[in-house]
């Protein structure tokens, strides 16, 4: 893999992560929502697999088809049977409007920009002028968690906030050691499993769920 | 030597105390039109009381006799500490201020325990009176004390006292004269005079001393009075000797024994006649309006304190 | 092996032995055995202090599992000879609680929880004065207010005012506690290890030790329950059981003024003149406070709390006069106030314990404490009468009790602190006139206090079925009070060698002994010998008593129904004075400074208005400086708790936004 | 040697296996308090053997386990803290429930795996394990409530814990760049002093932030108060009680690394804050608290508030201390919450104000429940007397004085609304009630040893002078803390 083509498919890939950031601020419907993630998700991977190419390293190229698999593919699939078994294709309670939104991750950006200022001048390639982007992604899976009320939309936001390391992990160190890498992936896997269980029994006991509503444990 | 000295002073005051009653009576008799009963009537009195049975209500207790005489003691000790007479002191016991002024206490909360047993509305009122103002008389009581003590370095009477005869213009100084005036006042209060409590008086809600010792009778009130006027005579007998400590005697010869006794009395008879005077022009005062009284009392006494500090 | 090695040693020993036989033996004579036990910790304790006294050095170290927190991480119990005073007053009052809770403690007041937590309560109080360093000081400290938490709380099924007292108690102690800690952690930070020694070698300069003084004596005030921090003594004494009441008053609340000595003589001796001011007032106000507010109560026990108030409040008064004639060069007068204070330590400690003994002995027999439906006990339990009488004497600083010597010495240093000539210092002459006239005003105001507590509760005829169908108590209560009045006699009559082992515990000099068993003070010209006084007394006695004997055989007292009685006849006992109407013109003279609350409620006959038919009166006592200074507090931090409650108000959009607005603050700041 | 290192994580997760597969089977049900023996006894058995080899860790797995003096001291403590919690749910009788026992044991493991890791991203993953274990417990009940605390539990945790992750990837990359890419403890802390300043800056932050949020510090702590209240109480006792020290293990950890990189004052200024926050959050909650498990909750924010400001101040003696609070507090809040369980089964209710008289009517519950508030409350004898007040010592030494004041004044505000409440639960007479409190069964002597022994344990811990003394010079010694 040469230098540019290196570069380019970072930038495509980064960008693509961007990209399905910003929109996931945007549109209001699950269903959305959850392709957003898989495309997010096949972004990753291609990062990943390039990262690998680039370093010739073949596990991490092994990793890229793992991450594919469960966060562009299994993932976003079992979200979006739980949409369809749920029935809430919109996200119609959310605490701020499109606009607030999108500005909100544009200051969240410049913040990621601000801080991963050390980052970058750590590394001179490409890959690591990319690092702001995977802050930016976890900044706002953050604000994707604290602006929506369905429980799905919460699980994405994780999803997101989860993106956005593994593309910190990557752009700038090539990955963690394997061990943990896969530990991290189970752990997020189980992670979504669980919220999907709860998701379940809690719709069960409360009927169609607002999470702003869950409030019987306070002070 | 001394203790003979202590003992005759002892005398001459049981002696002369009815008679100072007895004189200020008088002078108030005459002073309101009246022939007035003698200048003996006091000491037939005390005699003829306590010779008479004294009546006990059912259950009282062993107080009610016990009372009158740690009264007579109490004032007979401060009688004996006081330099009345002359300036030797025992040397055990020495005429610290402060103890005097504990000893006649002893006596004041006998009386007021004595208004509580006889169980009556009336003895409890006294003694609750009674209480509150020696209790608001104290501050000034020991400020004095202190006012007259801060130029001598000690609280000892009688070293107080032979200062102020080696130096006679000391008597009139500020600090002495604005003590001895907060001194009267505490002393008028403490033997329940005019304008504080009214000696003479036949209404019960006004009383404050007879109040107390309405039930006892015969021996028992023979101590009592006794007892309440020796106060009257150690206390008078103590202002006199510090406002004129002319004739005190400075050793303990017989000579100057027997002028001693007899500036004594005239001064302490002369007193009393001007107290009684006074009083006839005086009307008691309201009960809370006393502690406006004491307070200015209190007022006089510290300034002479703070003029001795500042002044000096 | 010296006594006070064998002391140390023997203290945990018994007080582990009660602590099992508290838990071990089984209801009918938990409280003899435990009693006992205790009561012999308590003795154990005074030993350990009489051999410190003696000069006998000892000591007992034992670790914590936390190395470097004191010396070594040695916890160390080395008593000096200040110490040893205080031993001996803990130990002694200790014990004789011990005594009569034999005989007093049954149900509520001897469970295992109770009885086991006395000796803890005890140890603790006498591991105060034997530390060696700050951390086993704190220990002790807070053993105490654990042990005495727990007994405070006995009653706590039958009467509801426990649970605040328990709390106001807790909340009170953990300040002393946090101010303490504090204070003990400005000198550490500037000295080398944590032992009195070191902690004296290297004391902070400046700004921190003035904080460190503010800190400690903050501390030390809230346990000596001086105003205004003296909230949880009125609360707490009338709660807990009377020979706790007794432990926690006598002997606790001294070891705040412990601590005000240790500090103002060892640690930080030099201090600038306004931490001697700063302690002037807070003992004034105490003394005049405490004794006023005592003076207006009909509830026995509170009465007495706040008495303690007061005589702690003479106590700090007395220290902050010799702290002030110490900085002008007055040594000499210094050492006088400091004996005083010493004699006023011991002398409150005897008294204190027959007073609320006594007023056990009451509350047993009659199940009442409030004075106002006592009345003629002295002829129904004349032993309790005669006890609590003789100590009241002494509450009342009368001769020839312990209070009126202690309180002579007092009156002697405030009057002779003199400051005319080149040694004129303008501050003295203002404050110490004020203080003789407030220590004049509080013992006047205490005369009358306790003339009320012994006649309305022991004179006259019975204000209730309670009070007329008493029974004086078993021998186990009564001895204990009776040895309690013997020390307030003993002290009282034979001062001198007290004063001079009171001096020697300060380091004071200029105390001798005089006369038969007196004390001179070469250093102010005075001299008090209470046996010549006695004897004098009785010499004079001896004429009065010939004439009563000889009349009394003439004429004997006759028995009628009522002498005079203004010529009525007698009418029910509920007419006579009361407490509360005996303390009526006080209230008046002070009424801006009580402020009371009367409700009046007449009501008038159908017939006519001008006819009453019945009057009520209610008149009820608030403290002041609770009302003023702590409700607000209060409020405000029941305000806040719930206000801040809003945190947490469910919401997990809230809860992520804590979250998310650290995460952005902190990279805001690492970005910085 | 390193085999014995092996022990306490395989027979957790065996006893995990054997529940989960054999869910009816009476066998299982001892077999959490089986674990917590097992890695108590290795604990000490471990924390022994390194303390006579004068502090050597030990290794295993290819250097991804190692245990040091601190670890085993840390692993004793599990144990200790989970024996507590597990006897007492042994000790009454209940039907045998595989799942529960399975994922009790499953969390022990994870515990201890986070404590044998020398692996910053092995630990992270262990700490995210018991999250997902843990979360199955709170909503063990299934109960709406259980739920809701189930799910708060997961999504602010899991969001915490990835922050932290995310921070140890910027330390990744900062040892990368160093030329040395390590997540081993040992690595780096030599490679420390390499690392550039401004990417450790941020790693560490975020690290700290992120565990701090498992520690329950504020302001990362608001699950803490509705898990641990609604979980069942011996796991409630595990989470306040370890769990949460295991995250500040974490800290204590990082801390090392920062002084040696970044100076002392970063890490101190952030856990200052962290610390004092958290003893704010805890005492104006406790002020007006309402309900008595979340009452021990904010005591366990409180506690651990404390000690972030322990390891703040740094040095020996504040370090030491916070080992041994991390102890004694585990004893007593474990036992809390059991009693605190006891209460609930008993009363019904958790809320304050529906307890009455409990001293009067069942001195059985009330006891138990006074000492170890007293304990919580830092009252002498129990241990954390003595850390509270070296922390406060260690704290002034450090020219930290107006911060301990703060301390100081937020811990009486905090002992004011603890007392208050639990005072108002159990003082008081007993009320008229229906039901005749004489006929109900007290807790025997054999359920009720559980708590005296965790109570008397916290005793034993601050006036022995444990061997341990050596042993916790040694953990701080192996965290490179200078005096």
């Amino acid at each position: 893999m040469t230098e540019s083509l290196f570069a380019q498919t970072v930038a495509t890939a980064t960008g693509l992560l961007m990209l399905t950031a910003v929109l996931q601020v945007w549109r209001r419907s699950t269903d959305a929502s959850t392709r957003l993630l898989a495309v997010q998700g096949a972004a990753l991977a291609l990062l990943v697999g390039a990262i690998g190419l680039a370093e010739g390293h073949a596990e991490l190229v092994a990793v890229a088809v793992v991450v594919f698999a469960l966060k562009g593919v299994l993932l976003p699939w079992v979200l979006a049977r739980t949409i369809a078994r749920s029935g809430i294709h919109r996200e119609d309670s959310s605490a701020v409007n499109p606009v607030s939104g999108l500005l909100a991750a544009a200051g969240l950006a410049t913040l990621a920009y601000a801080v991963s200022r050390p980052l970058v001048a750590l590394d001179a390639g490409p890959a690591a002028h990319a690092v702001p982007a995977g802050l930016t992604l976890v900044l706002v899976g953050f604000l994707v968690l604290l602006t929506r009320h369905r429980a799905v939309s919460q699980v994405i936001g994780f999803l997101v906030i989860d993106n956005g390391i593994a593309t910190v992990a990557f752009l700038t160190a090539g990955g963690v050691p394997l061990v943990v890498e896969l530990g991290v992936l189970l752990d997020v896997v189980l992670v979504v499993l669980i919220l999907r269980i709860l998701s379940a029994r809690l719709e069960l006991a409360h009927g169609e769920l607002d999470l702003h509503d869950l409030r019987e444990l306070h002070d | 030597m001394t203790a003979l000295a202590v003992a005759w002073q002892i005398l001459v005051a049981v002696a002369l105390t009815p008679v100072l009653v007895g004189v200020m009576r008088q002078v108030r008799a005459r002073l309101e039109g009246r022939v007035g009963a003698g200048v003996g009537q006091p000491w037939r009195d005390v005699r003829k009381l306590l010779a008479k049975e004294p009546l006990a209500a059912e259950g009282a207790g062993p107080l009610m006799s016990a009372v009158p005489v740690i009264l007579v003691i109490s004032s007979l000790v401060s009688v004996a500490l006081v330099p009345l007479l002359g300036i030797a002191t025992l040397a055990w016991v020495p005429d610290d201020l402060f103890v005097v002024v504990s000893v006649l206490l002893v006596g004041t909360v006998a009386l007021a325990l004595l208004g509580l047993e006889s169980g009556t509305a009336f003895g409890g009122m006294g003694s609750s009176r009674h209480m509150m103002i020696a209790a608001l008389v104290e501050p000034t009581v020991l400020v004095a004390v202190y006012a007259l003590s801060v130029p001598v370095g000690t609280t000892a009477l009688s070293s107080i006292l032979q200062a102020r005869m080696s130096d006679p213009t000391t008597v009139i100084s500020p600090v002495s004269l604005l003590a001895l005036v907060a001194l009267s006042i505490v002393v008028l209060a403490e033997t329940g005079r005019l304008p504080v409590d009214n000696p003479a008086t036949h209404l019960e809600l006004t009383m404050v001393h007879e109040a107390m010792i309405l039930e006892s009778s015969g021996r028992d009130l023979g101590w009592l009075e006794l007892g309440s006027w020796l106060r009257l005579t150690a206390l008078l007998g103590l202002v006199v000797n510090l406002a004129l400590p002319w004739g005190v005697a400075a050793d303990l010869g017989v000579g100057a024994t027997v002028i001693a006794t007899l500036a004594f009395s005239v001064k302490l008879l002369i007193a009393g006649s001007m107290i009684a005077a006074a009083e006839v022009f005086l009307a008691k005062v309201r009960l809370f309006r006393v502690p406006e009284l004491l307070a200015g009392s209190f007022v006089l006494a510290f300034l002479s304190v703070t003029a001795s500090y500042l002044l000096v | 092996m010296t006594l006070t090695d064998v002391g140390l040693l023997s203290q945990p020993v018994l007080a582990g032995l009660a602590f099992i036989a508290a838990l071990a033996v089984n209801d009918s004579r938990r409280s003899a055995i435990a009693g006992t036990l205790n009561a012999l910790l308590g003795l154990a304790t005074a030993a350990t202090g009489v051999g410190a006294l003696l000069g006998e050095p000892g000591s007992l170290t034992f670790a914590t599992g936390i190395p470097g927190i004191a010396h070594l991480g040695q916890l160390a119990l080395a008593p000096d000879r200040l110490g040893g005073i205080f031993l001996v007053v803990v130990g002694v009052v200790g014990a004789l609680s011990a005594w009569f809770g034999v005989g007093y403690a049954h149900g509520a007041t001897a469970t295992r929880a109770a009885w086991a937590a006395y000796p803890i309560f005890l140890w603790g109080m006498s591991i105060v004065p034997a530390a060696g360093d700050a951390v086993t000081f704190l220990l002790g400290w807070e053993l105490m207010a654990l042990g005495s938490t727990v007994l405070l709380h006995s009653e706590h099924a039958t009467r509801p005012q426990v649970r605040s007292a328990v709390l106001w108690y807790a909340a009170m102690t953990h300040l002393s506690f946090v101010l303490l800690l504090a204070g003990f952690a400005v000198l550490i930070a500037s000295a080398n290890g944590t032992t009195w020694e070191a902690l004296a070698a290297s004391p902070p300069t400046g700004v921190s030790a003035s904080l460190a003084f503010v800190l400690l004596a903050g501390g030390f005030a809230t346990k000596a329950g001086l105003v205004p921090v003296h909230v949880w003594l009125p609360r707490a004494h009338p709660e807990a059981p009377s020979h706790v009441s007794a432990a926690m008053s006598a002997a606790m609340v001294k070891l705040g003024i412990y601590g005000l000595l240790l500090v103002t003589l060892r640690l930080l001796p030099d201090g600038p003149r306004w931490w001697a001011i700063g302690l002037l007032v807070l003992g004034g106000v105490s003394a005049v406070y405490g004794i006023l507010e005592a003076s207006v109560t009909s509830d026995l026990k509170r009465l007495l709390a706040f008495s303690t108030t007061e005589n702690l409040g003479l106590m700090v008064t007395g220290l902050a006069v010799a702290m002030m004639l110490r900085s002008t060069g007055q040594r000499a007068v210094a050492d006088v106030a400091l004996v005083a204070v010493v004699l006023l330590v011991i002398s409150h400690a005897a008294f204190k314990t027959v007073l609320f003994l006594g007023a056990g002995s009451i509350l047993h027999a009659t199940g009442e404490r409030d004075l106002d439906r006592l009345g003629g006990l002295a002829r129904r339990m004349p032993r309790t009468a005669f006890a609590t009488s003789i100590g009241a004497l002494a509450a009342a600083a009368l001769p020839i009790s312990s209070g009126f010597v202690a309180e002579w010495v007092l009156l002697q240093s405030l009057v002779h602190g003199d400051t005319r000539g080149p040694t004129a210092d303008r501050v003295i002459a203002i404050a110490l006139p004020i203080t003789v006239a407030v220590v004049a005003l509080t013992a006047g105001l205490a005369l009358l206090t306790f003339v009320k507590v012994v006649g309305i509760a022991f004179l006259a005829r019975g204000r209730s079925p309670e009070a007329t169908n008493a029974h004086e108590n078993p021998a186990s209560m009564t001895v204990p009070m009776w040895v309690g009045a013997g020390l307030v006699l003993g002290l009282g009559l034979v001062p001198g060698w007290v004063a001079m082992v009171a001096a020697a515990a300060v380091g004071a000099s200029g105390i001798e002994p005089a006369g038969l068993a007196g004390v001179a003070l070469p250093s102010v010209n005075a001299l008090l010998d209470p046996v010549s006084l006695v004897l004098m007394s009785l010499a004079v006695a001896v004429p009065i008593a010939v004439i009563t004997v000889r009349a009394a055989r003439k004429a004997p007292r006759r028995t009628v129904d009522l002498p005079w009685g203004c010529g009525g006849v007698r009418v029910d006992p509920t007419m006579q004075y009361t407490a509360t109407s005996y303390a009526e013109p006080l209230v008046r003279i002070f009424d801006d400074a009580l402020r009371p609350t009367r409700d009046l409620d007449v009501t008038h006959t159908v017939e006519s208005d001008y006819l009453v038919r019945e009057v009520a009166y209610r008149q009820r006592m608030v403290d002041q400086v609770e009302r003023g200074l702590y409700e607000p507090v209060i409020r405000l931090l029941w305000r806040i708790g719930d206000q801040a409650r809003r945190l947490q108000d469910g919401s997990v959009h809230r809860y992520l936004g804590f979250s998310f607005a650290a995460l952005v603050v902190v990279l805001l700041v690492v970005t910085w | 040697m390193s085999l014995f290192l092996w022990i306490p994580l395989l027979v957790p997760a065996a006893c995990a296996a054997a529940a989960a597969t054999r869910r009816q089977a009476r066998w299982t049900r001892p077999l959490g308090l089986v674990s917590a023996l097992v890695i108590l006894v290795t604990g000490l058995g471990l924390l022994g053997s390194i303390t006579a080899a004068g502090g050597e860790a030990l290794t295993a797995a290819g250097d991804l386990f190692r245990v040091d003096a601190l670890a085993a001291y840390l692993l004793m403590t599990i144990g200790a803290v989970a024996t507590v919690a597990l006897w007492a749910d042994l000790s009454v009788p209940a039907e045998p429930d595989g799942w529960f026992t399975a994922l009790v044991c499953a969390f022990l493991a994870a515990m201890t795996l986070a404590v044998l890791a020398d692996n910053l991203g092995v630990l992270w993953v262990a700490i995210e394990a018991t999250t997902i274990t843990t979360a199955f417990l709170v909503g063990y009940r299934s109960g709406r409530r259980s739920l809701e605390a189930a799910w708060k539990y997961v999504v602010l945790g899991s969001v915490g814990v990835a922050i932290a992750f995310l921070g140890i990837v910027v330390l990744y990359a900062a040892t990368r760049s160093a030329g040395h890419p390590t997540l081993s403890w040992v690595e780096l802390v030599r490679l420390a002093p390499q690392l550039d300043p401004a990417v450790t800056r941020l790693g560490i932050a975020l690290a700290t932030l992120g565990f701090a949020t498992k520690a329950g510090l504020a302001p990362m702590h608001s699950w803490l108060p509705d898990a641990h209240s609604q979980a069942p109480a011996p796991v409630s006792g595990l989470m306040s009680g370890v769990l949460l020290s295991v995250a500040l293990y974490a800290v204590l950890r990082l801390r090392t690394i920062s002084d040696l990189a970044l100076g002392p004052g970063f890490m101190r200024g952030l856990l200052l804050v962290l610390g004092v926050l958290s003893l704010l959050v805890a005492a104006t909650l406790t002020l007006t608290q309402r309900d008595y498990k979340r009452l021990l909750a904010y005591s366990s924010i409180e506690h651990m508030g404390l000690m972030a400001v322990g390891v703040a101040i740094g040095g020996t003696l504040a370090t030491t201390a916070v080992l041994v609070h991390i102890l004694g507090h585990g004893l007593v809040k474990s036992a809390m919450f059991v009693q605190s369980g006891r209460i609930l089964r008993a009363e019904g209710s958790s809320k304050v104000a529906d307890v009455v008289g409990l001293s009067a009517r069942r001195p059985d519950l009330a006891g138990p429940l006074l000492l170890g508030t007293a304990a919580l409350l830092g009252f002498p004898p129990f241990v954390l007397f003595f850390t509270e007040v070296a922390i406060i010592i260690a704290g002034w030494a450090a020219g930290l004085a107006p911060v301990m004041l703060i301390v100081l004044a937020l811990l009486l505000l905090t002992f004011i609304g603890m007392s208050r409440q639990v005072l108002a639960m159990t003082l008081g007479p007993a009320p008229d009630r229906s039901v005749d409190d004489s006929t109900v069964a007290r807790l025997p002597r054999k359920a009720q040893a559980p708590v005296t022994v965790a109570l008397g344990a916290a005793v034993a811990a601050g006036l022995v002078a444990l061997p341990a003394a050596a042993a916790l010079g040694a953990a701080v010694t192996g965290l490179g803390v200078t005096p």
